[in-house]
């Protein structure tokens, strides 16, 4: 039963990054693209979560939280670039 | 019992978590400029990750301190990072959409520039005298 | 008063180690404290973000306080995001506008900044000295008082107390 | 699921020598040999797995079962070793394009042709 | 289940690849490179490999990505 | 137009290895014969949970020693190419000032991050990670801080003394494991402990930290160089 909701929830999660994906395609300037960006690696947490989840391994979170860091740091150095502060 | 009870409100929990992630992402594809799309990106994909690994939690109880250090790390650096991207896109000039209604921030930056212009013009005229 | 930085910082990344490690070993304990003691002196010689910090039963209260409005205003803002994102028109009226803030210290203009960004249709473009540039995503005035009344003070009354 | 990822990783690998190849620009070739260099991480672990087993990690597997239970861990080694490896050396031929940049001020290949016969 | 996720995962990464190949602005190629090592690195979690994940997300995707904005940064510069 | 097609007949011998290389793979079902032999022993020889961590240490201790010493070459390579003389140093160099909250909030992020990369090396033997990837987590807390102060100037002295010592402990780790256990890195030099604890598998977290320390001081090193190549004249 609850195995079923997880995988309910895998979905929407790939959907979601599917949908970000199109924005990064998409997106006009590299702003937006970074937004892409941000929001993906933050729905990835999510997903390596829920991995973890279902092997049933807490090891697997080390790596979310690794993700999450460098995911952030990415997005401050880009941001850092653009505005020609480096 | 009672495990299974939990395990099903923990799902539930973690499936509202994912549409919350999903409502981010159509946020970012139907929002008009950039900065209406890091308003939409950033509350949505924040709660959505706190909501799924708050869901998670009632699955594991026994993996408490890793998805706590997830949520507080995700709470703190998530507005960090949109707030710089934001400050970055509007120095760089990014446009913002039409439907815009004030711009306070220009407004207030100009009002520095034409001060700042007639200072270094009394200045001059100081110096010429 | 350089110390209370530290010991707020040194909980801090105690408290941060024995959730990271998800366990109350005595090893694991021993080696975080040795670690937590450590860190601040060799990474804060300069920092003084948490000097601030008032330590007060009162201020404990309004901390848990201002958690709870914090997370009542987050789910309100997701649901406002949700109900512009899926209704066909787009209803939004966006704008830049300014309010005011009183509090001086660091860590607390970055709470203020934060919460701002994640309560509804509102985020922190700029603050400069008092002024905070906000990106509202649903313009009702352009009066500065108004909007600081609207936008601001439902967290600044908990954030004074805590912060001076 | 190892063909898949053997697959994408192939792909990953032509994709990367396609830009080596036919791009332009330095940089461009520098990210083509990093996306490259993905690729051939991909294929290494991917050749490494093991049907529906688990990772090499004996936190809840019992040390006596082991060898039942576990994907190969020998490629993961001496992949952990060229991902580090791959750092320095793209690092190294970015500074390359930058020292160059600055002989020439460009960054097109075809203006490097002081020593083509 | 996983091969689902591992099919999309994969088709995202090599639709990062082809941006990063393809794309003029060279800033949103290298974005786009390290979106293709984020998504290499949720590959290698499913392969289970977690140690050459974690590695791949924090070298592959942070640090060559940052080298590649410092580089690019300098010659902008010097082109100004 | 030559040149073109050139590179599609190179494109078009490379795809068909590949599909050969493709069509040859086969999915295994069993382990190969070393892997089945580090899975039958190395919780036995070497006392880590993390069979990744036992061959990357032990087993193969070697290549560990040739990789961080790669890494040292590099940093010297970069630091070489990039060397600038004192005067090139533009003083006030326009740069936009950092916004303030990040620069707080760096104040409170960089510790954790540290703390994060101190773990991760730390527990290298009982969960993914190690060497590393800690130190690599590590050059990202140095990076924020540049990030948040692109005047920020990485003390060298500090960089290059973290480096040497944990580079000559490593190599002296080694030699002990030659004079009182079977040989070079041999962990055995302090008792395997109990399984699957921190303090366990010999000397193997001991090895992983100065590990995570010299790579973080060398990839910090690598970016400090580069950052401040950025403050050269044309």
């Amino acid at each position: 039963m609850v195995n079923i909701l997880i995988i309910i929830a895998i979905s929407i999660t790939l959907l979601s990054i599917a949908v970000s994906m199109l924005r990064f395609i998409l997106g006009p300037s590299p702003v937006d693209r970074v937004i892409a960006f941000d929001v993906m690696s933050v729905s990835s947490i999510a997903l390596i979560a829920f991995i973890s989840v279902v092997s049933k391994r807490v090891i697997y979170m080390d790596v979310a939280l690794v993700y999450g860091i460098l995911g952030f740091l990415g997005v401050i150095v880009v941001a850092r670039y653009l505005e020609k502060g480096m | 019992m009672d495990t299974n009870i939990l395990e099903i409100i923990g799902g539930s929990i973690a499936i509202a978590g994912s549409i919350f992630l999903l409502l981010g992402s159509i946020g970012l594809y139907r929002m008009p400029d950039a900065y209406n799309r890091i308003q939409a990106g950033t509350k949505a994909s924040t709660l959505g990750t706190i909501l799924s690994l708050l869901g998670l939690f009632f699955i594991f109880p026994s993996w408490f301190g890793k998805f706590m250090v997830l949520i507080l790390f995700v709470l703190i650096t998530n507005p960090v990072s949109s707030h710089v991207l934001a400050r970055a896109a509007y120095h760089i000039m990014v446009p913002l959409t039409k439907l815009t209604q004030v711009d306070k921030w220009k407004e207030r930056r100009e009002i520095d520039e034409s001060r700042k212009a007639h200072l270094r013009k009394v200045k001059i005229q100081k110096e010429g005298e | 008063m350089k110390w209370k930085n530290y010991l707020i910082m040194f909980i801090m990344l105690f408290v941060f180690w024995l959730l990271l490690n998800n366990s109350l070993e005595k090893e694991i304990v021993l080696l975080g404290f040795g670690i937590s003691l450590v860190l601040p002196f060799l990474l804060c010689g300069k920092c003084e973000v948490f000097t601030n910090l008032s330590l007060s039963p009162k201020a404990i209260l309004y901390s848990f306080l201002f958690l709870f409005t914090f997370l009542i205003a987050l789910v309100k803002a997701n649901f406002d995001v949700a109900r512009r994102v899926l209704s066909p028109s787009l209803p939004i009226n966006p704008g830049i506008v300014e309010v005011k803030t009183k509090l001086k210290s660091k860590i607390g203009r970055v709470i203020l900044a934060d919460s701002i960004t994640l309560t509804p249709g509102t985020f922190t473009l700029e603050i400069i000295d008092d002024s905070i540039f906000v990106h509202w995503i649903d313009v009702q005035s352009t009066d500065i008082q108004e909007n600081t009344k609207l936008i601001v003070s439902q967290f600044e009354k908990y954030l004074e107390v805590m912060y001076g | 699921m190892e063909y898949i990822a053997i697959s994408t990783g192939f792909a990953l690998m032509l994709l990367g020598l396609w830009g080596i190849l036919s791009q332009k620009n330095l940089i461009k070739i520098v990210l083509g040999f990093t996306i490259f260099d993905t690729g051939i991480n991909i294929v290494m672990v991917s050749i490494g797995y093991v049907r529906g087993k688990a990772a090499p990690i004996l936190d809840v597997i019992n040390p006596s079962e082991a060898v039942n239970e576990i994907v190969d861990p020998i490629p993961q080694a001496l992949v952990l070793t060229a991902i580090v490896i791959g750092l320095g050396v793209s690092a190294l031929m970015l500074v390359y394009v930058l020292k160059l940049h600055r002989e020439k001020n460009s960054l097109d290949i075809n203006s490097f042709k002081d020593l083509k016969w | 289940m996983f091969v689902v996720i591992a099919i999309i995962i994969g088709v995202a990464s090599l639709i990062g690849g082809y941006i990063a190949i393809h794309h003029e602005d060279l800033s949103v190629a290298i974005i786009a490179s390290g979106l293709v090592s984020l998504f290499a690195s949720i590959l290698f979690l499913l392969l289970a490999a977690p140690d050459v994940a974690m590695t791949e997300a924090a070298i592959g995707s942070g640090l060559t990505t940052l080298i590649f904005f410092y580089v690019l940064n300098k010659i902008r510069q010097r082109n100004d | 137009m030559i040149k073109k097609l050139i590179i599609i007949g190179i494109m078009a011998g490379v795809v068909l290895i590949f599909f050969d290389l493709f069509n040859a793979f086969t999915g295994n079902e069993v382990l190969s014969k070393t892997a089945d032999y580090y899975a039958r022993n190395g919780a036995k020889e070497v006392g880590a949970s993390n069979l990744v961590t036992s061959i990357v240490v032990t087993y193969r201790g070697f290549d560990t020693l040739g990789e961080v010493t790669i890494l040292f070459l590099t940093a010297a390579i970069i630091s070489f190419v990039l060397k600038i003389r004192e005067e090139d140093i533009i003083p006030n160099r326009q740069v936009r000032i950092t916004s303030e909250i990040l620069d707080s909030a760096a104040q409170v992020i960089v510790p954790v991050i540290f703390m994060v990369g101190i773990y991760i090396f730390v527990n290298g033997h009982l969960t993914p990670g190690g060497g590393f990837p800690g130190g690599a987590v590590i050059a990202s807390g140095v990076l924020l801080m540049i990030m948040a102060n692109p005047k920020f100037g990485i003390s060298h002295t500090v960089i290059s003394w973290v480096e040497s010592i944990s580079g000559v402990a490593f190599v002296i780790l080694g030699v002990l494991g030659i004079l009182f256990a079977g040989g070079f890195l041999d962990n055995r030099v302090l008792g395997l402990g109990d399984f699957g604890k921190l303090f366990s598998a010999g000397i193997i977290p001991i090895i992983y930290s100065f590990i995570g320390l010299k790579v973080g001081a060398e990839l910090s090193n690598i970016l400090g160089t580069i950052s401040h190549a950025q403050n050269e004249k044309n």
